[in-house]
């Protein structure tokens, strides 16, 4: 049993971080929000030119293939900077989908330009109404070596900057695992807003072709799997990011803040409910870093996963708010960091199954594997 | 005990409803979707709330020695709900805070004008209170005021004087006596007119909506803009405090957001072609809700049955404040996540859920429990007031 | 309407309340305990002497009629107190369903002795595996003018001091209600040890003989219900008293105990934490009167009993939890009242339904009334 | 990272498991429901608990300069668990708090013998810390030891003196300078026989357990019975905490209450026909106890990892004491939920679940909120030492 993270993941972690604490500030996130940015271009650029979007991707396409549990401390330093950067979708989603699944020629043609910046891919994961990406209702048709898809897809990250969107539809063989242009003229895209700054859009494919059938069938279907248990859990080591910065930021906050004549930190119902966030991420942190462990080393993580992203809802929601109200007014102004991080709270809290679908289904797999005594 | 309306509660709601579905036009309903006018402030809404003031509403629940019609707070709660329900941003604290407080101390023309302007919904007035440094603690605000002649002289700096930018007057708290032994007995009340020169504004964007820091630099001001006794500002700050902040718990809002996200989930079909109501998550969710739902609203029924008779604990209030807003989040929360992903889509894009409302609501949640008292100061409150426990320290 | 109780209601509450500070001292509690007392047979008297007994009772029997609410008034006295007494097993349960249902003869020779403090009456609510008094796996068959019941019972309180048992059994002709001697040779009970102290039963019936059918069919139904109803909110009602108690217990136990040089109370994360349980005993008492009220008025109280009893539940834990916490050693301590009120804390939690399984009633309930928009 | 067990600490688990098997015996198992050894305490516990020592196990965790097996802290935590899983009352503040420290100060052979006591199982040593006026604030404890010649003489009073009727020592911290200024400074460890003339102890029932004040009057004591160095006890007593409070917390009981009540909930038919485990409310309470089981099974492994390596933090050793114990009530609260009125039977009833083992949890699990350490004292050491808070007043 080991819970500390090998030397070479130090090293990928504190680059990360050194990188975000200099291009992130908020000054600049600021600045990005004015002019309606959909992403740090410069930092993304920086972040490739370091290495740091490839780490888990293999060393014959540009990455230092140190595995899935690296990239997400990247993630999580990227939660900590609350920098817009498109890295959950293009290389937790698309990128390690495309890597485990794809044919040689597609790895080729994309994986050395994700990696090296030039290039967005993204992934369709949920419909109207569907967040189960392995039944969509969406469908493709086979026609000659392409296929025809018709279906909507809805709140798909970067979708109008991405080259190709990787998604699931239904064929007569099983369920399939297509890469489409978005600017094919059978695919019509309207902006979505959410909490979060975020791009995100609908997709309607009105049978746009495609000859880039990534899997099909029962091998779909593990595509379809991993990629959401990756995401979930990747969204997980973002939390941890997120919440541990407002954490820290409230501590910090409220021990310079003084009302009454005192640092408002000193008063217990402020110190201890610090502590109680404390307590609270000390336990997502572990959940999360078990799913990530069990994802890397490729065990069956799914209840791993559903524990972490439940947590995650209910810590998010807790930090956020605790972090709120102990902040006052200046939690919500927009010029002050914090509104940032509370608004990814909710967003992922949202996303990938909220806690109380989650502990549902989290039951419905311990009803079945509990025989009587 | 009796925990049902009176015939001629039902009546007023009722009457309460229907006027204010006339009230709400589609013009004004539109233009409350600018975010520009989320709080209010267009041309249709002073245009409403004008209407509101023509038709007695705003003076519902004034004091009768005051011109108003003296209704009993369970009638103002009432109106208050229904007002609430349809959506109408109603500047409360204008009319029901400022407004009286003014009225009764009102000693001189220029005051007195101004009250017939708030019964007449002519104008809104922002509050002026918190500081940079002075939020919680608000007696050691530090806006100051110091006396020329006739007039006074005005500097300072607020935040969070929301309304600020449509309003014509900040009821603003200065400090008029610098001895920091007297801390709550040297604040004074006066009306600021946003046109004084002097003034200025700029916004502060929130979460969700807008709100306002303002500026008074050598604000010049006669006497007859002052309000009540010098250094005697701070019982005019709390005298209206427990009205306003049940006027802030009201259960109108969330009981309409819980009974429209109960039936979308009705109508609404899961991926495996069941309704989400169906769910037994989305069930308990709801229940959840619900039980919170039932006790905000006797708790606010009490308190207004408590103010009616004059008989309200000052720990009841508190108690409401807390109730309330605690669980306003925790509702959010339960709600939001019957929604899935679709929770996060604002009004407008497509596949928003209830026009994005409680999107819109979660980002403006975050203000409540600290807002208007914050809950830690109203837990001093019941520990000591409630339950005689020492002090804390 | 009016959240104030009427001049006679606020006497019988004083009455109780004098009563019981006076003849429920800890002292008192620790001697009937010492000596295993089923209940205080002689607080019992003087709360029958005063009156107190037949509040709900119609003057015809020897009672005051002053209605279901009242008699919760007393019975949140006696939670207040944490007093062994029958009340809501004798009064509550029995005499209430006799009073509204069972025939004249039946009225006349048991409610009289029940309000002069002569006579116990019990109701069997639950049986093995099933808390639903409507649908008994006890069965009776029709023998000439007598019934002969086959069943177990469970957790029947005061069973072996009880003159006659309320029960229900399921016959040909649909759901009856009974009155049953336990003293019948083929009525056989065994002691089940509880939370609380108070003494109940399995009571196992074997062919047991009555001729006492109290209702049948429809009636028993609707019997059946309001019982168990009135039963729940009444519980409620005690709830108020208990944790009212268990509150002032800890408020002034912890403005009293200093350690560091002050008085506990002074710690905000203990002023606080009381003052939380305050809040909550706020909403319990007011959802409580709800419930009480509208069976009071004989409205349908469905709802409002389920909402009351699941913040029973709750709040029961929370403010039991706290006081245990705040107090520190000398709440677990049996010298110490505070004990007494966290056992009938758990006690009332789990009976007639627990929070977390009436939350899923009322989510049915909830979705049955919910048309689309 | 790397969050499983290698080969070898699956091998000592099982060797543990299959060990305890064969020391629960029919006869302790039956000895053990005896209320008045539900702590331990009778003849065929002290049977177990030599053989526990002669088998080496007592020493397993303890430092090889001490005579024990250096062991790590997680091999030490999967013992406790499996030790706690089997339903031994392990005498942990003797064998793993009193013993190591006492081992590291003995300075004659009445101590050196003491540990080899301890070693072998033969003695339980009693802590004596609180008293009716020092509880959290364990410095300002009264009773005390005065010079007398060779000799001391100790006056006073203990409470919560747990498993002090069957103990041979009670491990007794005194005062030893009156001095007010010198609370943590004045304090001194003595080991004093429960054979003692002037030693007394009475009962105390609680809601779970029994447990003792013990008294103190002129205990004449050889200086030789006194443990580290006069007015130095307050580290004495504070050494082993974080070990100490690991083993409060080890997640193998209440797993396996979660296991037991979930196969029976599988088993179990409800009225209407299916088993409690078809419900989805019972379906959601497992699953929230599961998460949180989870949480803390993680917790205390890095916690004894951490340990093992020498980087355990402050905060995160306080962090898992208030998580561990408030799942613990949480835990409990769930379960017997599932139960209904059924989790309200005790052990011997007609319809007792479990062996009425949830339902004795509850009475116990009172303690553990403000036992070794209240949660608030920890929560202040998570603001200062892990967020660099500054101290509350």
């Amino acid at each position: 049993m080991d819970f500390s993270y090998s030397e070479e993941q130090q090293d990928v972690q504190k680059l990360a971080q050194q990188i975000l604490t200099d291009k992130a500030s908020n000054e600049r996130l600021q600045q990005l929000e004015a002019q309606g940015a959909i992403y740090d271009i410069e930092l993304w650029q920086l972040l490739a030119e370091a290495g740091l979007l490839g780490v888990a991707i293999e060393e014959q396409y540009g990455g230092m293939d140190f595995g899935y549990e690296t990239l997400c401390l990247v993630v999580e330093e990227m939660g900590r900077s609350a920098a817009p950067l498109p890295l959950i979708p293009l290389m937790v989603s698309t990128a390690l989908s495309l890597q485990q699944f794809a044919d040689e020629d597609i790895k080729k043609e994309y994986l050395p330009k994700m990696v090296s910046g030039n290039c967005l891919l993204t992934t369709a994961m949920i419909e109207p109404g569907n967040e189960n990406m392995a039944k969509p209702q969406t469908s493709a048709e086979r026609q000659g070596d392409s296929w025809l898809i018709t279906g909507t897809k809805y709140c798909v990250p970067y979708a109008d900057n991405a080259e190709r969107i990787l998604l699931s539809a239904q064929t007569k063989e099983g369920l399939a695992i297509f890469l489409v242009n978005p600017q094919n003229p059978n695919v019509k895209m309207k902006r979505q807003y959410v909490t979060v700054t975020e791009a995100q859009y609908e997709v309607v494919l009105n049978g746009a072709e495609t000859e880039q059938l990534i899997v099909l069938g029962e091998k779909a279907i593990t595509l379809t799997s991993l990629c959401q248990q990756r995401v979930a859990a990747a969204y997980c080591a973002m939390a941890v990011g997120l919440c541990d910065k407002m954490m820290r930021l409230t501590a910090s906050y409220t021990s310079e803040r003084e009302q009454f004549g005192r640092a408002i930190a000193t008063f217990q119902a402020v110190g201890h409910r610090v502590a109680d966030c404390y307590i609270d991420i000390d336990c997502l942190r572990l959940v999360t870093q078990q799913a990530v462990s069990q994802l890397d080393s490729a065990s069956d993580a799914t209840e791993p996963v559903m524990t972490a992203k439940i947590w995650a809802g209910d810590v998010l929601h807790r930090v956020s708010q605790a972090s709120q109200h102990l902040h006052g007014g200046i939690g919500v102004d927009r010029d002050y960091p914090l509104f940032r991080y509370s608004l990814w709270a909710k967003q992922i809290e949202l996303s990938c199954g909220s806690s109380a679908e989650l502990l549902s289904e989290l039951g419905a797999r311990i009803a079945v594997h509990s025989e009587p005594m | 005990m009796h925990i049902q309306f009176t015939q001629e509660q039902l009546a007023l709601r009722k009457k309460v409803k229907s006027y204010m579905e006339q009230l709400m036009t589609p013009a004004l309903c539109e233009e409350s979707k600018d975010p520009e006018f989320f709080e209010g402030g267009g041309p249709e809404y002073f245009k409403a709330l004008r209407q509101l003031g023509k038709d007695g509403w705003i003076s519902l629940g004034w004091p009768k020695e005051l011109g108003g019609q003296g209704a009993t707070a369970l009638d103002q709660y009432i109106f208050v709900e229904e007002v609430m329900r349809a959506g109408f941003q109603y500047p409360f604290l204008t009319t029901d805070a400022v407004g009286p407080v003014l009225a009764s101390h009102a000693r001189n023309d220029i005051q007195r004008s101004l009250v017939q302007q708030i019964l007449q919904g002519e104008i809104v007035v922002a509050i002026g209170y918190s500081e940079p440094s002075a939020g919680t603690d608000l007696a050691s605000l530090k806006t100051k005021a110091v006396r020329d002649g006739d007039h006074w002289l005005i500097n300072g700096q607020k935040i969070w004087t929301s309304l600020g930018d449509f309003s014509e007057y900040i009821w603003l708290a200065v400090r008029t006596d610098p001895d920091p032994d007297k801390r709550h007995k040297g604040i004074t009340m006066f009306l600021v007119p946003t046109a004084s020169e002097g003034f200025s504004i700029t916004p502060i964007k929130t979460l969700g909506v807008r709100t306002n820091a303002t500026y008074y630099e050598n604000i010049r001001l006669s006497d007859e803009y002052r309000v009540g006794e010098v250094n005697q500002g701070w019982k005019l700050i709390t005298g209206q405090l427990n009205r306003e902040r049940l006027a802030l718990v009201n259960h109108g809002p969330i009981e309409l957001l819980y009974d429209d996200v109960r039936h979308w989930a009705a109508q609404t079909r899961h991926a495996n072609g069941k309704t989400l109501i169906d769910l037994p998550w989305v069930r308990s969710n709801l229940a959840k809700v619900k039980i919170g739902l039932e006790a905000l609203k006797l708790i606010c029924l009490r308190q207004a049955w408590a103010m009616s008779q004059d008989t309200l604990q000052m720990a009841d209030a508190s108690a409401a404040k807390v109730y309330g807003t605690e669980f306003f989040v925790e509702a959010y929360r339960l709600l939001m996540e019957i929604m899935g992903q679709a929770g996060t889509l604002q009004e407008g894009s497509p596949g928003a859920v209830l026009q994005g409302r409680l999107e819109h609501r979660y980002r403006c949640g975050s203000i409540l429990t600290f807002g208007g008292g914050t809950n830690e100061i109203q837990k001093e409150i019941i520990a000591g007031a409630g339950l005689w426990m020492p002090r804390s320290r």
